[in-house]
């Protein structure tokens, strides 16, 4: 974990409520594709926690959802302005476990973190599919992105107003695939709990408070004991995730 | 002693500056970020007799200059704590540490109490008795004075180690409480803990957290923090730890004045995790603005 | 009934927004600024039996996120405040007011609320119990359930108005005196006052309050408010008034859906003279926002 | 009274701690010297009362100290950002009283406010006298603003650095004058209070809650009864003045 200041290169919306900003600053704490940075923002007292969607070099490319006041306060910032970042929160994703074809399941803001892991894992001459999850048509975002990287990609719309109708796992029964990874609402990732055929990640979103472990606002029990989501979490392997109900 | 230090309890910190239970973890996690024995000391997570996992999530709601937690205790009990955390804590802190520690039960509280005992990097102990108290019927030890003294009493039966009572504010006489623990033979007090509050999601219409209510604390809460160490240490002739919103130097040095002989910092560590080597950094010079030499020489020198 | 009204004890508000008192005077120094009709009604200035200009300055000191203020109910004594400022009042002002009252005195409390009771303007009387009870040993009235209901008993002897009773928020069990305040006959509950809280001027050593402490108030009090309404609503059967620290339309839905009726807006008055107007203006669209249609339909709604 | 929104035009030091902000905005609710504008400041609670130095048309200036963490945070800030203001606030001085060559004494931060004071004597043909204390030398400003007004000009210094040698009445002493209109630290109204030869109007100041007379946070007892500083005041009449110790 790093906490240093952070440069606003860029802050543009990619649908009517999601944003994509990119910051340029000292990035060295990032390890892993799957963890998160904590934003202080003026007047607000906790931080923001935003999961990295993709890093080049000092550049931090985040993706967000302006829906409370921070996130809309954020929508709003200019190319210049600066913000305290504490970066390399989390324990990100393990890549190791793989195999040659995984596939990674995004739905709707849970879809940027798929990206730089995606990025990494082509990096290591992985075969990788991805499906993107949203409620309609207008909400998609990224899928070109992710064209471009070299991905096989697939879209999934609640409505049907674009790309196959119905869930992320409607597109994955489909699917012939080594490792999942995904990130998304839980009754998202619950559904993908069950419909996997094999093992995978999943990365979990819960209030948190510092986002760095020390006040154990965002615990979680698992089959493997207690977790912070911040700390020891947001990844979380479906082999120790214990649904609360 | 240098500028900076102070007397809690017979024991010389390097300077009044403690981070607060619940906010530091065992130390050993901020030991990655910078070198903790910068620090007075520090006080480490509440610890009671049993494991526990605490409340239901979530356990945080955001507020204006502050937030509410009802992380519920959450720790992995005291035997876990001297043979996992305290060792993982020895290898990054060496001064005396403060050990916080809460129970449901009197005699909870003396069994833990009697085991942190035994533990030479155990400088203080600092009493919670702000969770309820199951044989009063919920409420909370640190709501009333008999069950407060009852606490103290049976702790320092158990231990020779400066007993440090830590109260609640959400009391209508903290003087009275603070009293009743001095006389049954508290070597300090520790105020304030969280003051009970709530927040509601307009868009749930529910209330944020899990528990319905939690600790309120952050700068919001400071004044309140200010007037209750002042009334205390007005009233009692032990030492008064303040706590409560101190997120600055300036903060620290107001607390001192109102009678604090050392400061704890709680919920500005989970903003900023550097605050409290940054506010030992920034001392000095808060100092010499203000004109004053020795911190110790402003304890209560508000009159 | 329209989307905003809502009935106080009997009296219907077109909206629940209630200057509080001790922020808006007597009224008419604001309706220079704004048309006050707008408001579901206003509480005037704390009234007492006997002129009082109240406490040494300075009187007020800043915090973060709100204030302290000592005042110590500077006002023209009850007999002034009926043949000056009511006449005054009724010029710019066409709906009820919500007098406020204090007292150090059981008859002291009684005296003034018969005088007040014959103004037709008086659609309420808000009892303020916190001040300091001078039989009492000076603990406040609001402090103890009995004293409480002792001036609650008192002033339903001597009106036929609705009597809503302004508990102080410095106890330990905020529900056992709102219950002896309706068991005594209140026709309501309004809270919280101000928090006792105090501040110290680093460059003089000294508190910033002549005083010493004082009531704070603002933004930052708004969590333990919240608790509060939410406690005391879950535990009366009659309608209880929220203040403390509301400043935003979104508070005042917060407040609503811990179980207020109405509420008051205190300090944010002070900052922004047009703020109570302006909530006004916003509620509909933050209803829209919620999906809120009326909002007497939100009241207690939080569960 | 009147709320709205100044934008500010300049702000530059006058000494070490003096700053002059010019702000352009609704100035329509200013009705007298001696008046004050009291702004909200970002993350501060209450607002800041300062009192009018100069007006011109839409133009406000203001003279201020950067002592506490308002004023600091006041003389950082740039032109062309805004503020929001409550104007027209207080009694302000009354002309009518101050006969053919009227004395004016400013003290410090007590200097500013006898700016436009003197400006509006002048207009009525008035032969204005001003005299302008301070500590020393280097905390001296406007002395050259009142000259070019057209005022007969004595400058003290406590230390004897700049000027004569002592304080504000040192040099009333020796004149002669049909009235005074005074503003400064409460020593020194005291003072001028004693060795004024005439009567007069001193502006006083007052820790302050809100500022246009809602909070009874300033108030104070005069011979004529209770006053708010704020709204009855900051300007009174010597023959009221009823000092508490």
């Amino acid at each position: 974990m790093k906490q240093s200041v952070f440069e606003i290169v860029s802050n543009k919306p990619l649908t009517d409520s999601v944003f994509q900003m990119v910051l340029q600053g000292d990035t060295t704490a990032i390890t892993a594709p799957g963890q998160f940075v904590n934003l202080k923002l003026e007047g607000l007292y906790l931080r923001r926690p935003i999961s990295v969607c993709d890093l080049n070099g000092d550049k931090l490319t985040i993706v967000y959802k302006a829906v409370g006041n921070g996130t809309v306060q954020m929508s709003r910032m200019q190319a210049g302005e600066r913000l305290d970042v504490l970066t390399g929160l989390g324990n990100g994703y393990d890549l190791s476990l793989s195999g040659d074809n995984p596939v990674l399941l995004g739905g709707g803001v849970g879809v940027p973190p798929m990206y730089l892991l995606a990025k990494e894992l082509l990096k290591q001459g992985k075969k990788v599919s991805v499906i993107l999850g949203f409620n309609t048509k207008s909400e998609i975002f990224y899928e070109q992105e992710f064209k471009k990287l070299g991905c096989a990609v697939t879209v999934t719309t609640v409505d049907g107003s674009y790309g196959i109708k119905g869930f992320v796992t409607t597109a994955l029964e489909a699917m012939d695939y080594s490792y999942f990874y995904t990130c998304g609402p839980e009754p998202m990732l619950k559904a993908v709990y069950k419909a996997s055929a094999t093992s995978g990640q999943m990365s979990f979103e819960k209030r948190m408070g510092c986002g760095f472990g020390a006040c154990m606002g965002c615990s979680c029990k698992t089959l493997t004991g207690y977790k912070r989501i911040c700390k020891e979490g947001p990844v979380m392997k479906k082999e120790e995730i214990l649904w609360e109900d | 002693m240098g500028r900076l230090s102070v007397d809690l309890c017979g024991i010389t910190l390097d300077n009044p500056v403690i981070p607060a239970s619940g906010t530091f973890g065992y130390g050993y996690e901020y030991a990655e970020l910078y070198d903790i024995n910068c620090l007075g000391t520090f006080s480490f997570k509440g610890t009671t007799k049993d494991p526990r996992f605490g409340n239901p999530t979530p356990r945080i709601a955001e507020c204006t200059a502050g937030m509410i937690n009802a992380v519920g205790l959450q720790n992995p009990g005291v035997e876990k704590v001297i043979s996992e955390e305290l060792p993982k804590l020895k290898k990054c802190f060496h001064k005396p540490v403060m050990a916080n520690i809460s129970g449901f039960g009197v005699e909870e509280y003396a069994y833990t109490c009697e085991k942190l005992d035994k533990e030479e990097q155990v400088g203080w102990l600092e009493v919670n008795v702000s969770c309820p108290n199951v044989h009063g019927g919920g409420m909370s030890f640190g709501t009333d004075p008999k069950a407060a003294a009852e606490v103290t009493k049976a702790v320092k039966a158990v231990t020779t180690k400066p007993v440090i009572v830590k109260l609640s504010p959400n009391v209508t006489d903290i003087v009275s409480i603070a009293k009743a623990c001095e006389e049954a033979g508290a070597d300090g007090i520790s105020l304030i803990n969280t003051m009970l509050g709530m927040r509601i999601d307009l868009k749930t219409r529910k209330p944020v957290i899990a528990n319905k209510m939690g600790g309120f604390s952050g700068s919001a809460i400071f004044p309140v923090a200010v007037r209750m160490v002042y009334q205390v240490a007005n009233a009692v002739n032990i030492p008064v730890v303040g706590m409560g919103g101190v997120s600055t130097a300036e903060d620290v040095i107001e607390m001192m004045l109102a009678g604090a002989t050392a400061v704890e910092v709680g919920a500005a560590n989970l903003v900023n995790p550097y605050i409290c080597r940054d506010i030992i950094e920034q001392l000095p010079a808060v100092m010499d603005k203000y004109r004053i030499n020795t911190l110790s020489e402003i304890i209560g020198g508000a009159k």
